[in-house]
C-alpha cells in the first residue's frame, strides 16, 4: 500500500516537474523563435555574467531564462490594485494554473515498466474515463482567467476575462468533437489503452498512428487547443493593443508569472494530446514491448530489455511533445490575430459543424464495421 | 464488448410519428424563418399548422392500441390519444390565433411558432408517458418553451416579467418535482409506471419515503397546474404573456400537466390513494375558493381569468380527489376537455381586442362590445356562461359529472363547497358580461374580416362548448375510455359511468 | 463504507439550503443558482439512492438532470437578460408591474 | 467513499451551499456554487457513479456556471445589501430548516435505506450508462435534444437583436446583443468599453 | 313528436329572427313564431285526454345513456295549462313590445325572448331531472339578459341579484338531482334521472330530508318563499315590461310548479312534515307582501310586492294537500300569470306614455284614459279576486283546501286577502281617480288599437276563467289526485311510524321492518 502511494508520488512529481521545465524552456524558445522568425537575435542580452560569451560558448540564455526570470519576477512588488477583489485576485492565478496541472495526470508517458517484480504503469494515475477527466478539468481552468479578469477593478482586465471565457467555452465544444470522434474510433476512454491501441502496423509496415484514421479530428484538436491555450493567433483575449495585457493587466511579481506558467503549460497540454491521439503516445515506430520488429511483427527482430523499451517510449513521448509544442510556437509567430467576431465565427461556425459532421462520420463508419477500431 | 444492436431496442414508429412530426414541423419553420421576415410570419404559423394536422392524425393510428413502447416508456393508448388530440387541438387554435397577433405585434416569428410547436412536443409527451423521466423530460420540453414564449414581446416589461416570474417558479416546482421523483425511485427501485405500481402494491407497509415523495410530487404538480397555495405565479404569467400564450398556458400547458399528473396518481399511486386523496381534497378547497374569491376583485380580464383557471384547477381537483373509485377519472377528463374549449374561446375574445402587442383587457375595455361587435360579444358571453355552468353549455355537463363522481364517492361536503364556489364565479363571469352588453365606451376592436385565423378559433371554441354541452354523450364516452385505457381496463362502452 | 441515508440527509440539507435560498433572496440570478443547488441536491438523491437500489437507472436520470438544467439556465438567464434591459433591475421587488 | 472523505465533502458542501444563498456579491455565490456543485461531482464519483461524475464538471461546472458568470458581468451587478421582509426570511428559514430536519429525521431512520452492496450494475461507466441510455431510455435521450433545440430557440428568441425596422434607438441602445457584423461589433464595442459592464457576448453559450 | 316541436319552433325563430336585418321584419318574424307555439299548444289543449292521469304525448329517447340521462318530455293536467299561459303570454308581450317599448337592439330582444319561451316549455315539459335542470337554468339567461339590457334603474344590481339568487337554489338542487339519480341504484340498480322511476326508490329519512331541501330551496327563491324573496321585487321592478310579465306570470310559476311535481311527489313523507314550515312561510309572505306592497310609492313595485303575496297563497294551497287546495293552487298560479301579466303590461304602457312610475305622479286618469283605467279596474279586481273573475276561483279553492286541514293558516290568509283588496284600491284609488293635478296626465293618449290588442285576450281569460273553471279544473283533477295518493300514504305511513314508536309495541327497527312491508305491498 505504502509503496503504490510512494511510487504515485514520484510519478506526480516526475510529471509536474517535466512540465514547469518544459513551460520554462518554452519560454525561452518561444523569445528565440520569435527572433529567428523576425530575423534577429533575440534575447540575445540574456547572458550568465556574460561567462558563455567569455569562455566562447553560445550564451546561457537559456539557463538565464529558466532561472533569472522567475527570480525577477518572484521578487517584484506583488500589486494589488485599489478596489480589487483581494481573495479572487491572489485565488485566480493558481485556480489557472492547478486544472492544468492536473491534468497531466492521467497522461501516459510510457507503458508498463517492470522494477523489481512490480509492473509500473507509466502514468500518474489510471483513469478509465480519463478523457472526460481531461474535459472536465479544461473547463474548470476557465475560472482562473474569468476571475482574474473580474477580481482586478479593471476594465481591460474584464474585457479580457470575458473575452477568456467566451473563447474558451465555445472552443471547448470543438475540442470536447474531436475527443469524441478519437474515443468513438477505438471505443474507449482511457488514454493508456488508446496509445496502445494505436501500436502495430497496417499493411505490414505503416504505424497504425491516429492521424491516419482521424485527420480532421487532429485539425480540430490541434486548432481548438491553439485557441483553448489563447495563443496567437487567438489571443484576443490578452491583446496588447487592444487591452494592453488582457486578464492578467493588474497582475504583478509571482502572481503573473503563475498566469505566464499557465500559458505554457496549456501549450504542452495540447501538444500532449495530440500526440497521444494522433501520433502514437509513446509508440515508437516498430516498437513492441519485447523490442523492435521492422517493418512488421515478421520482419527484423531485435530484442530489447523492457526498460530500454520503456526508456525508449518515455522519450519518444517527450520527443513528439516537444515537436508540437515548437510547432505551436511557430504558428504564433506566423499567422496574425483573428479579429474576436471572427474567431467566434470560425468556432461556431467552421470548427464546430466540421466536428460534428466528423463525429457523424466517424460513428457511421463504427457502425457499419460493426466493431470499434 | 459487442456493440448495441439496433434491433434488439424495442422501436415502435407508432408511438413516435406525431412527435416526429411536430419536431419536424419545428425545424422546417426554423428554416423557413430566415427566408420570412417577421411582419409575414403567419406563413410559418401554417407549417405549424401542417405539422399538427399530421401528427393529429398519425395520434389516430394509436387509437384502440393500447400497448407499450420502448421498453414501457410510452404508453400508447387511448388515454394518451385523448389527451394528444386536445393538446393538438388547442396548440393549432393557439396558433391560429396568433397568424395575426404575431404578425401585429412584431413578435420574432421563427422562433415564436417553432417554440409552440415544441411545448406540443413536450406535451404530447406528458401525455404518452410511461415512466417519470418522460413525464419530467415533456414537462421541462413543454415549459422552457412556454417560459421563453411567455416573455415574447421582448419590449414589453410586463411581458418581461411575466416571463421572470413563471420561469423562476417553474424551475422552483421543477426542483420539487424531482426530489418526489427521486424519492419515488428510491422507494420503489424504478422510475417506470407499471414498476412502481406493482413495487407499492406487493408492499403492506407504506414506506416513509415513499409518503414524502408523495408529497414532493403533490406539490411540484401542484405548481404546474396552479392549485392553491401553489398559484401565486400564475396571474402574473397569464397576465403579461402575449394573449394567444396566454390562452396556451391555460389551456394546453394545463391540460398536459393534469395528464401527468392524472396519468402518475392513478395509475402509479393509486395504492396510496387513501393518503393522497384528502390532500387533493385540500387542495381543491383552497383552489375553487381562493381562486374564485380573489377573481371577484380583477379588473384585468386576462387576470381574472387566471384567476378562474385556479379556481377550474380546483374543480378537477375535486374530480381527481373523489376518484376512490377509480372510473371518476372519466370526469376529470371530461371536466379538462370541456375546459379546454371554454377557455380557447375565451381567449381568443380576449386576443380581438388586443392591438398588435398592446394589450387590452381591461374589463373597462369590453363596455359596450355587444353594440360594435355582436359576434364577439356572443361568443365571449357563451364561454362565460360555460365557465359558469349554465346549462346547456360544456361547463355545465363538465360540473355535473364531476360533482356526480365526487357525490358518488361521498364528498359531499366538498361539493357543496364547489356549488357555493360556482356562485360566486357566476358573479365575476357575469360582470365582464354586463360590461359588455350594459355598458358603454369601451375600446374600438380592429375589424374581425383582417383576421380569419382568430374568427376560425373563436368560432370553434364556441362550437366545441356548444357542441360538449348539448351532446356530450360521445365525447363522454371517449374520457371514460380513455380512462379505463391508463388503468389497464376494459373499454366500458354501455356500462354506466356512476357506479 | 458510507450509509447511503447519510448522503440523503445531506441531499436534504442541500435541498432546504437552496429552498431558502430561492425565499430569502431578492436578486433573481441568486435566486436562480439556489434552483440549480436545489437540482445539485435532487441528482445526490439519485445517485445515492440509484446505489441503493442497485440499478443505474439513477444515474441515467442525472444525466437527464444535468442536460435540463443547461437548458433550464440558457433560457433563465436569456429571460433576465430581457427583463434588466427594459427594466434595469434583477430585484424581485422591483419586478411589480403585476400584482393583484 | 470513506466516511472520513464523506464528512469532509459533506462539510465542504454544506459550507458552499449556505456561501450561495448567504454572500453579497453574486460573483462570490456563484463561486460557493461551483465549488458545491464540484464537490458534488466528486461525491458522484465517489459513490461509482464515474462518468456522471465527470460530466457533472464539464456541463455544470466548465459550462452553466460560467453561463452565469457572464450574465453576472453582462448586468454589472454588485454586491446588494440585505433588504426584503425580515418576517419572510424567518419564515423561510424555519422552514427550510423544518424540511431539512424531517427529512433527515426519516432518512436515518428508514430501516430500508442501509449500507448496500455494490453491485455491478451500479458502477456507472460509460458504456453501462450508455447502453441504457440507448435502450431503456431511448426515447428520453433524443426528447433530451429536441429539449435543448427549443432551449436555443427560446434564448435566442428572447435574446437577439430586434430586427432593425424595429428602430435604430432601440438596437442601439441593446449594446447587449449578439454583434452579427464587424459593424456592429464595434458600435457595441465602444459602447461596451464606455460603460465597462458589458461585452459583446456573441456565441458565449 | 308535438312536444319537441313546442321547444323548438321558438329556438329556431331565435335563429332566424337573427337572420333578419329590417326592425319590422324582426318583430313580425319574432310574433308569428311565437304564435306558432301558442297554435300548437292550443291543439294540445284540445286533443289532451281529460280523464288519464298520467302523462300525454310522451316523448322518450336516450341523451346521455351512461348517467341514465333521457329526453323524455310529457304533459298532463299540471303543466299543460302552464305552457298554454306561456304561449299566451309570450306572443302578447311580442306584440306589446314591438309597439315602442323596445327601442334599442330589437333583434338581440326578440331572439332572447325566443329563446326564453323555448326554456320556459322545456322546464314544463321535462320529465327527466337532468332535462329539467337543463331548461331550468338555461331560463335564466335570456331573463338575465333582458333584465339587464332593456331595463331600467339599478338594472345591474338587479341582475346581478338575480342571478346569484336563483344560482345559489339551483346548484344545491343539482347536488340533490344527482345525489338522488344515484341512489336510484339502490332501489332499482341503476342510475337513472328519470321522474317516473325515481318516483319508485326508497330513501332513507335523513337523505330524504336533506333532498327535500335542497329542491325546495332552488323553488322557494324562484316562487318566491319569503325570506328569500328579495332578488324578486329589484328584478320586477327594473326590468322592461316584457321581462316582468314573463318573470311574474311565468317564471315564479316555474318554482311553484317544481313543487308539484318534483320535490313532493319525489319525497312525499318529508313534504308532509314540513307542512308547518311551508304554511308558516306562505301566510307570512302573503301578509308581509300586502303590507309591503301599501307603502310603494312605485306602481310596479307595488304590483311586484303583491306577487310576493300572491304567489305565498300558492304555497298555502300546494301545502294543504287536497284536492281542493291544489287545483286552487294551480288555478291561482294561472290567474296570477294572467292578471299580474296584465298589470305589468299596463304599468309599462303608462310608464311608455309618462316615463315615470310614481304613484304620486299621477291622479284623476279615469278622466283621460277611459279605456285604459277600466281595463285596469278589470285586471285589479281580478288581482283582489272578485267573485266573478278569476282570482275569486282561485283564492276560494285554496282557502277550501286549507280550512280543512290548517285553520289558524286560513285566518292568515284572509288577512292577507283584506290587505290585499286594500292596497289595490287604494292605488288604483290615487291613480285614476280623484282631480287631474298634473298638467302632463291630461294630454296622454288613451290605449292604441295594438294594446288594445295585447290587452283583450287577457281581460276574456280573466272573464272566462273567472266564470267557468270547469274545463280546467276538470283537467287538473286526474294529476292531482295521482300525486295527493302519493301523499296520502307517505302521511299514512308517517303516522304509523309515529304510533308504533310511540306506543313501545315494537322495537324501533322491527317496526321499520314492519312499515318497509307495508310500503312494498303497494
Amino acid at each position: 500500500m505504502l509503496i503504490e502511494l510512494v511510487i504515485g508520488a514520484i510519478k506526480a512529481i516526475v510529471i509536474v516537474l517535466l512540465v514547469l521545465g518544459l513551460s520554462g524552456v518554452l519560454l525561452w524558445f518561444e523569445r528565440k523563435g520569435a527572433a529567428l522568425i523576425q530575423d534577429r537575435i533575440g534575447a540575445n542580452r540574456a547572458a550568465v555574467f556574460g561567462w558563455g560569451r567569455r569562455l566562447g560558448l553560445p550564451n546561457l540564455g537559456l539557463v538565464n531564462t529558466l532561472l533569472a526570470d522567475p527570480l525577477k519576477l518572484f521578487t517584484k512588488e506583488d500589486f494589488v490594485p485599489d478596489g480589487a477583489d483581494h481573495f479572487l485576485h491572489g485565488l485566480a492565478p493558481f485556480l489557472a494554473l492547478f486544472p492544468i496541472l492536473i491534468a497531466f495526470a492521467v497522461v501516459p508517458v510510457g507503458d508498463t515498466l517492470r522494477v523489481a517484480q512490480r509492473n509500473v504503469n507509466l502514468q500518474a494515475a489510471h483513469v478509465d474515463v480519463a478523457a472526460l477527466y481531461l474535459l472536465a478539468v479544461i473547463g474548470i481552468g476557465v475560472y482562473g482567467l474569468a476571475l482574474g479578469g473580474w477580481a482586478s477593478n479593471n476594465r481591460w482586465s474584464l474585457l479580457g476575462g470575458i473575452r477568456a471565457s467566451a473563447q474558451m467555452i465555445s472552443y471547448e465544444l470543438a475540442l470536447g468533437l474531436a475527443f469524441l470522434a478519437v474515443v468513438v474510433t477505438y471505443g474507449t476512454l482511457d488514454l493508456q489503452e488508446i496509445c496502445r491501441l494505436q501500436g502495430g502496423v497496417w499493411f505490414g509496415w505503416l504505424p497504425r498512428w491516429g492521424i491516419l484514421v482521424q485527420p480532421v479530428s487532429f485539425l480540430l484538436l490541434l486548432t481548438a487547443g491553439m485557441a483553448e491555450s489563447k495563443r496567437v493567433p487567438f489571443d484576443v483575449p490578452e491583446a496588447e493593443s487592444e487591452l494592453v495585457a488582457g486578464y492578467f493587466t493588474e497582475y504583478s511579481g509571482g502572481k503573473q508569472a503563475v498566469f505566464m506558467i499557465t500559458d505554457f503549460a496549456e501549450v504542452v497540454l495540447v501538444a500532449v494530446l495530440v500526440t497521444l491521439f494522433f501520433f502514437g503516445g509513446w509508440q515508437v515506430p516498430w516498437l513492441y514491448a519485447d523490442g523492435f520488429h521492422f517493418p512488421g511483427p515478421h520482419g527484423v527482430f531485435l530484442p530489447l530489455p523492457n526498460y530500454v523499451v520503456a526508456i525508449l517510449q518515455i522519450v519518444a513521448f517527450w520527443l513528439k511533445t516537444v515537436f508540437f509544442c515548437c510547432f505551436q510556437i511557430l504558428v504564433r509567430w506566423t499567422l496574425p490575430r483573428f479579429r474576436y467576431d471572427q474567431l467566434m465565427q470560425f468556432g461556431w461556425k467552421g470548427l464546430l459543424p466540421v466536428g460534428v459532421l466528423n463525429l457523424i462520420l466517424t460513428a457511421f463508419v463504427v457502425v457499419i464495421a460493426g466493431a470499434h477500431y | 464488448m459487442t456493440p448495441l444492436n439496433l434491433t434488439t431496442i424495442d422501436f415502435s414508429w407508432l408511438a413516435i410519428l406525431p412527435l416526429i412530426a411536430l419536431s419536424v414541423g419545428a425545424i422546417v419553420v426554423m428554416l423557413a424563418g430566415t427566408r420570412v421576415d417577421d411582419e409575414d410570419s403567419a406563413a410559418l404559423g401554417f407549417i405549424v399548422l401542417v405539422a399538427l394536422l399530421a401528427a393529429f392524425l398519425l395520434t389516430m393510428f394509436e387509437l384502440g392500441q393500447n400497448t407499450a413502447a420502448f421498453r414501457g416508456s410510452l404508453a400508447v393508448d387511448d388515454y394518451a390519444v385523448f389527451f394528444e388530440v386536445i393538446i393538438i387541438i388547442a396548440t393549432a387554435l393557439t396558433v391560429a390565433m396568433s397568424l395575426e397577433y404575431a404578425a401585429d405585434a412584431g413578435l420574432a416569428g421563427a422562433e415564436y411558432y417553432a417554440l409552440v410547436a415544441f411545448a406540443a412536443l413536450g406535451m404530447l409527451l406528458m401525455a404518452a408517458a410511461g415512466d417519470l423521466i418522460i413525464i419530467f423530460l415533456g414537462l421541462e420540453t413543454m415549459s422552457i418553451a412556454v417560459y421563453a414564449l411567455a416573455g415574447f414581446i421582448r419590449r414589453d416589461a410586463k411581458s418581461n416579467e411575466a416571463a421572470i416570474k413563471y420561469f423562476l417558479l417553474g424551475a422552483f416546482s421543477t426542483g420539487f418535482l424531482l426530489y418526489g421523483i427521486a424519492l419515488l425511485y428510491g422507494a420503489t427501485g424504478s422510475v417506470r409506471l407499471t414498476a412502481i405500481h406493482a413495487s407499492i402494491a406487493a408492499r403492506t407497509a407504506v414506506n416513509p419515503l415513499l409518503l414524502l415523495g408523495l408529497g414532493m410530487l403533490l406539490i411540484g404538480f401542484g405548481f404546474k397546474v396552479a392549485a392553491v397555495p401553489f398559484h401565486m405565479w400564475t396571474p402574473d404569467a397569464y397576465e403579461g404573456a402575449p394573449t394567444p400564450i396566454t390562452a396556451f398556458m391555460a389551456v394546453a400547458v394545463k391540460l398536459a400537466a393534469f395528464a401527468g399528473f392524472l396519468r402518475i396518481f392513478f395509475t402509479s399511486l393509486d395504492p396510496l390513494a387513501t393518503e393522497w386523496s384528502p390532500v387533493l381534497w385540500a387542495l381543491a378547497v383552497l383552489s375553487m375558493t381562493a381562486g374564485n374569491v380573489i377573481a371577484l376583485v380583477q379588473s384585468n380580464i386576462k387576470r381574472m381569468l387566471a384567476y378562474s383557471a385556479i379556481a377550474h384547477a380546483g374543480y378537477a381537483l375535486v374530480g381527481m380527489a373523489a376518484a376512490n373509485g377509480r372510473e371518476a377519472g372519466g370526469a376529470v377528463l371530461y371536466y379538462l376537455l370541456a375546459y379546454a374549449f371554454t377557455s380557447l374561446g375565451a381567449f381568443g375574445v380576449v386576443v380581438a381586442l388586443d392591438r398588435g402587442a398592446e394589450s387590452h383587457a381591461q374589463i373597462d375595455d369590453y363596455r359596450g362590445l355587444a353594440r360594435d361587435h355582436p359576434g364577439l360579444a356572443a361568443a365571449m358571453a357563451v364561454c362565460l356562461l360555460s365557465l359558469t355552468g349554465v346549462p346547456p353549455l360544456a361547463g355545465f355537463v363538465a360540473k355535473f359529472y364531476v360533482f356526480a363522481a365526487a357525490l358518488n364517492a361521498g364528498f359531499t361536503g366538498l361539493v357543496i363547497i364547489a356549488v357555493l364556489n360556482s356562485v360566486v364565479s357566476a358573479y365575476y363571469y357575469v360582470g365582464v358580461i354586463v360590461a359588455m352588453y350594459m355598458r358603454e365606451g369601451g375600446v374600438a376592436v380592429e375589424s374581425m374580416s383582417r383576421r380569419p385565423g382568430l374568427l376560425i378559433s373563436i368560432a370553434v371554441g364556441v362550437a366545441g362548448v356548444i357542441a360538449l354541452g348539448i351532446y356530450p354523450q360521445p365525447y363522454m364516452g371517449a374520457a371514460v375510455n380513455a380512462f379505463a385505457s391508463a388503468l389497464g381496463r376494459p373499454a366500458l362502452h354501455a356500462v354506466s359511468m356512476l357506479p | 463504507m458510507t450509509p447511503i441515508s447519510y448522503f440523503l440527509v445531506l441531499s436534504a440539507l442541500l435541498f432546504a439550503i437552496g429552498v431558502l435560498g430561492v425565499l430569502i433572496r431578492r436578486n433573481v440570478i441568486v435566486m436562480l443558482m439556489s434552483i440549480e443547488l436545489m437540482l445539485n441536491a435532487v441528482n445526490l438523491a439519485f445517485i445515492a439512492l440509484g446505489r441503493q437500489v442497485g440499478s443505474i437507472d439513477g444515474q441515467v436520470i442525472v444525466f437527464f438532470v444535468i442536460t435540463v438544467a443547461a437548458a433550464e439556465a440558457a433560457v433563465g438567464l436569456g429571460i433576465v437578460i430581457a427583463v434588466f434591459r427594459n427594466r434595469a433591475t434583477v430585484n424581485a421587488d422591483e419586478l411589480n408591474l403585476l400584482r393583484w | 467513499m470513506s466516511l472520513g472523505l464523506f464528512f469532509f465533502l459533506a462539510v465542504l458542501a454544506a459550507l458552499s451551499a449556505l456561501g450561495v444563498i448567504a454572500q453579497r456579491n453574486p460573483v462570490h455565490c456563484l463561486l460557493a456554487l461551483a465549488v458545491n456543485l464540484l464537490d458534488i461531482g466528486v461525491m458522484f464519483v465517489g459513490l461509482g457513479a464515474v462518468t456522471v461524475g465527470f460530466l457533472q464538471i464539464i456541463i455544470y461546472v466548465g459550462a452553466i456556471m460560467v453561463l452565469f458568470l457572464f450574465v453576472i458581468w453582462l448586468l454589472n451587478l454588485q454586491a446588494e445589501g440585505f433588504s426584503g421582509y425580515l418576517g419572510l426570511k424567518l419564515f423561510g428559514a424555519i422552514g427550510a430548516a423544518a424540511l431539512a430536519a424531517e427529512f433527515a429525521t426519516l432518512f436515518l431512520h428508514t430501516s430500508r435505506i442501509s449500507t448496500p452492496g455494490a453491485s455491478a450494475l451500479t458502477q456507472g461507466t460509460i458504456t453501462t450508462l450508455g447502453r441504457h441510455l440507448f435502450s431503456d431510455y431511448l426515447v428520453a435521450f433524443e426528447i433530451t435534444s429536441l429539449l435543448l433545440l427549443a432551449a436555443v430557440v427560446g434564448a435566442i428568441g428572447l435574446a437577439r437583436r430586434p430586427p432593425l425596422s424595429a428602430g435604430l434607438s432601440a438596437a442601439a441602445g441593446s449594446d447587449l446583443a449578439t454583434a452579427e457584423s464587424p459593424r456592429q461589433m464595434s458600435r457595441s464595442m465602444s459602447v461596451s468599453a464606455e460603460q465597462q459592464t458589458t461585452t459583446p457576448r456573441a456565441g458565449s453559450a | 313528436m308535438p312536444l319537441t316541436l313546442l321547444i323548438f319552433v321558438p329556438l329556431l325563430g331565435a335563429a332566424a329572427v337573427l337572420l333578419q336585418s329590417e326592425e319590422r321584419s324582426v318583430w313580425i318574424s319574432a310574433f308569428i313564431f311565437s304564435l306558432i307555439p301558442l297554435g300548437w299548444s292550443l291543439y294540445l289543449l284540445a286533443v289532451f285526454d281529460p280523464h288519464a292521469s298520467g302523462y300525454q304525448f310522451v316523448e322518450h329517447f336516450p341523451w346521455i345513456p351512461q348517467f341514465g340521462i333521457s329526453y323524455h318530455l310529457g304533459i298532463d293536467g299540471i303543466s299543460l295549462f302552464l305552457i298554454l299561459l306561456t304561449t299566451i303570454l309570450i306572443s302578447l308581450s311580442l306584440l306589446y313590445s314591438g309597439g315602442g317599448d323596445i327601442e334599442s337592439r330589437p333583434r338581440e330582444f326578440c331572439f332572447l325572448m325566443l329563446l326564453l319561451e323555448s326554456a320556459l316549455l322545456g322546464t314544463f315539459l321535462a320529465l327527466d331531472l337532468f332535462l329539467f335542470y337543463v331548461f331550468w337554468e338555461a331560463m335564466l339567461v335570456p331573463m338575465y339578459f333582458l333584465i339587464g339590457i332593456w331595463g331600467h334603474g339599478r338594472k345591474i344590481y338587479a341582475t346581478f341579484k338575480f342571478v346569484l339568487f336563483t344560482m345559489l337554489g339551483s346548484l344545491l338542487m343539482l347536488i340533490a338531482i344527482i345525489y338522488v339519480a344515484r341512489a336510484a341504484r339502490g332501489s332499482l340498480g341503476y342510475v337513472t334521472f328519470d321522474l317516473p322511476e325515481l318516483y319508485k326508490i326508497r330513501l332513507s329519512a335523513t337523505e330524504a330530508r336533506w333532498l327535500f331541501a335542497g329542491f325546495a330551496i332552488a323553488f322557494a327563491i324562484k316562487v318566491p318563499l319569503w325570506p328569500l324573496h328579495t332578488w324578486l321585487p329589484d328584478a320586477h321592478t327594473e326590468a322592461p315590461t316584457a321581462g316582468s310579465v314573463l318573470l311574474a306570470g311565468v317564471m315564479l310559476k316555474a318554482g311553484a310548479y317544481g313543487f308539484i311535481r318534483f320535490a313532493i311527489p319525489l319525497f312525499p313523507a318529508v313534504a308532509v312534515e314540513a307542512i308547518p314550515v311551508f304554511m308558516a312561510l306562505g301566510v307570512i309572505g302573503i301578509i308581509y307582501g300586502a303590507l309591503v306592497a301599501m307603502v310603494q310609492p312605485d306602481l310596479k313595485r307595488l304590483i311586484a310586492y303583491s306577487s310576493v303575496s300572491h304567489l305565498g297563497f300558492v304555497t298555502l294551497g300546494i301545502f294543504a294537500f287536497d284536492t281542493q287546495g291544489l287545483e286552487g293552487a294551480i288555478y291561482q298560479m294561472l290567474n296570477h300569470g294572467v292578471s299580474t301579466g296584465a298589470l305589468f303590461l299596463l304599468v309599462g304602457m303608462l310608464y311608455l306614455r309618462r316615463h315615470t312610475r310614481e304613484i304620486i305622479e299621477f291622479g284623476g286618469l279615469w278622466s283621460s284614459v277611459p279605456i285604459y283605467a277600466s281595463v285596469f279596474m278589470v285586471m285589479m279586481l281580478s288581482s283582489i279576486g272578485l267573485p266573478g273573475l278569476n282570482g275569486f276561483v282561485g283564492e276560494f279553492l285554496i282557502l277550501l283546501g286549507t280550512y280543512f286541514s290548517r285553520k289558524v293558516a286560513v285566518y292568515g290568509a284572509v288577512t292577507g286577502l283584506i290587505l290585499g283588496a286594500l292596497y289595490m284600491m287604494w292605488a288604483y284609488e290615487r291613480v285614476m281617480w280623484g282631480p287631474l293635478t298634473k298638467a302632463a296626465n291630461v294630454t296622454i293618449a288613451d290605449l292604441d288599437k295594438r294594446e288594445i290588442a295585447v290587452m283583450l285576450p287577457l281581460v276574456g281569460l280573466v272573464l272566462f276563467m273567472g266564470l267557468y273553471p270547469r274545463p280546467l279544473l276538470n283537467r287538473m283533477q286526474p294529476s292531482i289526485d295521482a300525486l295527493l295518493v302519493r301523499v296520502k300514504d307517505a302521511q299514512a305511513e308517517v303516522q304509523r311510524e309515529q304510533v308504533v314508536a310511540s306506543s313501545g309495541f315494537l322495537p324501533e327497527s322491527a317496526g321499520a321492518t314492519v312499515t318497509a312491508d307495508v310500503r312494498g305491498s303497494k
